[in-house]
């Protein structure tokens, strides 16, 4: 296992695909998350969304 | 007029449509009966259009019952709706005839006469031999009202009939409904334009943000609170 | 739910070290294709849970086209996704691998070729599901991932007869495999499914939460429409 | 009540006398795969001996890329006015629609392959050193394998967002199989190396199950939404 570079191109290649993908979800669910809470919060419903002002 | 109640043919409670994030119908309740004309009136957008295709069955209602001649499920009963939508139905490269020739084969009516009665009932010529793509806007209209008609249907839905077409076919579409409805049949038709039925509908319905806002029989009424 | 998420997670991080660790440190060496033979250790899990997902994904799909339930539908297309992504993995190292043993990147050898087409299977259906507006899309997808399913033997016996008429490289190792090597290859695919379960788990949770919003939105739209008109 | 098989007919007689107004189909998908019998020249030298070997492979990307071409015109024929909407409020059952656009598809593709047929042979200098007659099944179920599935899939590209792109991602990958079986049967046949009987049952079998899975789900796939 001295530094093949192909070993190691693989290994490298399979986590970063993994990586990458755990990383789509985690931001989808954070903005998703944020999206939530926004309609939850009761009071400033339909009416005005925080962002839309700027 | 006699208060004798009949029984109701189409009966829904809250019926709810969406269609993604949007609400389409948002809880409609109400009851049509038979040997009735009911004009369903409304902004754009107020669901009329939602709430005639969910009676075709061609909408599945997202929650809510509906319940058509005591049926839930419209394969049971699609032989006694006859529905005309704001696009004709029809094919434009065939003539009228030849159209309600292969509809009849649809509803298992095998038979030419037939198809030649509804297109005089709605006033145009059998014999008419021109693609249905090359008549004007009314012609197109009272042949896909006679698609409608064509299998003699319990229940008659109608999306805007009288859109585009002049004064005088109005006229005698409106009185051709008028009969059906008095043959014991219910008709419903969304249009805009419901001083045309003034006087031949039973009822005025008014839909607002997909729920019905009034009921009333006298289009006066309806009318002031509309603007109100 | 989230604590028994955490404790699993972390379970699942031990088991790739460990995994790692041996297929890297433990496992002998290769006598003809020395370190690259290593590759394996993560190829061949990969793929086999990629099939797995594939196989729920078409139960789901059927349960879905039966029963009607939303679950189902969301299990189908999380099986999908993951099973896509495990499935890239398999087609980039097995090239990783094909080029310093056989010295070509790739080959139209049959397993290549049918994992590919695999592949581009399920990608159609996420293309699917992305493209088919929200009301409609379980019931197309669940059509769509039968068929696709249903396909699968047939790629597989087209292309085993397409090939078995061609020269072919042979695949590596032969008959028999070190029962070291086995073990640590079973070890990995052990550690690689606990994985994929984490990553479908958290794409399940995900999903849910696209869902409850979605709702949300929809009862907001059921409440007040006239802001909401598109 | 007309039998199910009446209402396929008469929806089959249906799109026939349309096609037969409009000529849109046809007139596109025998351009079309005539334009790619003039690219593929450009390509390789078609008189080579070693075109043979190809001629299969090319022959039928042609008709499958042509057959696209029918395939989303069949359905669009029923949305314009929305003419769909009529059947489905019918009493008529889904799947005698399924087959009338099923066989209306066949036969559009066949007179495609019978018209194009003759002008492959002539730019290729095709000459059949195997068992000429096995084409004729194999044309047969080849062309009803992508046809049903087409069909199927088009059905279900109705109601998606830009539904012409949609078809061939759907079709494509699912057709690998039968493609395959198509190619290799037809260069086996040209060359005469070996037999086609293996290829023309893998593809009846693919037919038979393929159909009948369309016509399990097609109704559910109609009236989704």
């Amino acid at each position: 296992m001295k530094g093949n570079p192909y070993l190691f191109a693989a290994y490298a290649a399979t986590w970063i695909i993994h990586i990458a993908y755990i990383g789509t979800i985690v931001s989808r669910y954070a903005r998703l998350k944020r999206e939530i809470d926004e309609l939850k919060k009761p009071g400033l419903r339909s009416q005005e969304k925080p962002e839309a002002r700027s | 007029m006699t208060e004798t109640a009949p029984a109701p043919v189409i009966t829904v409670s809250n019926l709810i449509k969406q269609f993604g994030r949007f609400a389409a119908l948002r809880g409609v309740t109400a009851e049509f009966a038979s040997g009735k004309l009911y004009a369903i009136l409304g902004d754009n957008g107020a669901g009329k259009t939602t709430l005639l295709r969910t009676f075709a069955g061609l909408n599945q209602p997202s929650s809510g019952s509906l319940s058509i001649l005591g049926a839930s499920k419209f394969r049971d009963i699609c032989q006694h709706v006859g529905y005309m939508a704001h696009p004709s139905l029809l094919y434009d490269e065939m003539s009228g005839m030849e159209n309600l020739e292969y509809f009849a084969r649809l509803y298992g009516i095998a038979n030419r006469t037939r198809c030649a009665q509804v297109i005089l009932a709605v006033g145009l010529d059998p014999a008419l031999t021109r693609p249905v793509g090359q008549y004007s806007q009314g012609m197109k209209q009272r042949m896909s009202l006679a698609r409608a008609l064509l299998h003699d249907p319990q229940i008659l839905l109608l999306d805007e009939p009288f859109s585009n077409v002049d004064v005088h076919s109005t006229t005698e579409m409106v009185r051709l409904l008028a009969r059906t409805r008095d043959q014991g049949k219910t008709v419903l038709i969304v249009t805009h334009q419901a001083s045309l039925l003034e006087g031949a509908a039973d009822e005025f319905i008014w839909m607002e943000y997909g729920k019905i806002i009034e009921r009333t029989r006298d289009l006066k009424r309806l009318e002031i609170s509309a603007e109100g | 739910m989230s604590k028994l998420f955490f404790i699993f997670a972390l379970l699942t991080l031990l088991l790739l070290g460990y995994a790692l660790h041996a297929a890297l440190v433990t496992a002998p060496t290769e006598r003809t294709m020395g370190d690259v033979q290593r590759i394996f250790y993560y190829h061949v899990p990969s793929a086999w849970t990629a099939f797995i997902l594939f196989f729920i994904n078409f139960g789901a799909s059927v349960y879905y086209l039966i029963k009607r339930n939303p679950t189902a539908d969301i299990v189908a297309l999380v099986c999908a996704e993951v099973g896509v992504v495990f499935c890239t993995v398999v087609l980039i190292t097995g090239p990783i691998w094909a080029r310093p043993v056989w010295g070509i990147w790739w080959t139209w050898d049959m397993r290549l070729t049918s994992t590919l087409v695999l592949w581009l299977i399920y990608v159609s259906y996420l293309f699917l599901r992305r493209f088919s507006s929200s009301g409609q899309t379980p019931t197309l997808a669940a059509a769509l991932a039968v068929l696709g399913a249903l396909c699968v033997p047939f790629v597989y016996f087209s292309i085993w007869f397409f090939r078995t008429q061609h020269p072919q490289p042979v695949m590596g190792g032969g008959g028999s495999i070190d029962p070291r090597m086995l073990h640590v290859l079973l070890i990995n695919w052990l550690a690689f499914s606990c994985f994929a379960f984490l990553v479908c788990w958290s794409r399940y949770r995900l999903e849910r939460l696209q869902r409850d919003v979605d709702h949300a939105h929809a009862m907001e739209a059921l409440r007040d429409p006239r802001g909401k008109l598109r | 009540m007309t039998p199910p098989t009446g209402i396929t007919r008469a929806t089959l007689l249906k799109d026939l006398r349309l096609e037969w107004r409009s000529k849109d189909a046809i007139n596109s998908m025998l351009f079309f795969s005539l334009l790619v019998v003039v690219v593929f020249s450009f390509s390789f030298d078609p008189t080579a001996e070693e075109s043979r070997q190809i001629a299969g492979g090319l022959i039928w990307v042609a008709f499958l890329f042509a057959a696209v071409v029918a395939l989303n015109q069949t359905w669009a024929r029923e949305l314009r006015n929305q003419v769909l909407d009529a059947y489905r409020v019918s009493p008529a059952p889904a799947n005698s629609l399924f087959l009338a656009k099923v066989l209306g598809n066949f036969i559009f593709v066949i007179v495609l392959e019978a018209l194009m047929t003759p002008l492959f042979i002539a730019f290729y200098r095709l000459r059949a050193l195997g068992p000429a007659w096995q084409l004729l099944p194999l044309a047969m179920f080849g062309t009803w394998a992508l046809v049903v599935n087409g069909t199927f899939f088009a059905a279900m590209c109705l109601r998606t967002r830009s539904r012409e792109i949609m078809l061939p991602l759907l079709l494509f990958p699912i057709s690998i199989p039968a493609l395959l079986a198509m190619v290799q049967a037809t260069t086996a046949i040209l060359s005469g190396e070996s037999s086609a009987r293996f290829w023309i049952v893998l593809l009846s079998t693919y037919d038979l199950v393929f159909t009948t899975v369309c016509l399990l789900i097609f109704e559910t796939v109609l009236n989704a939404e």
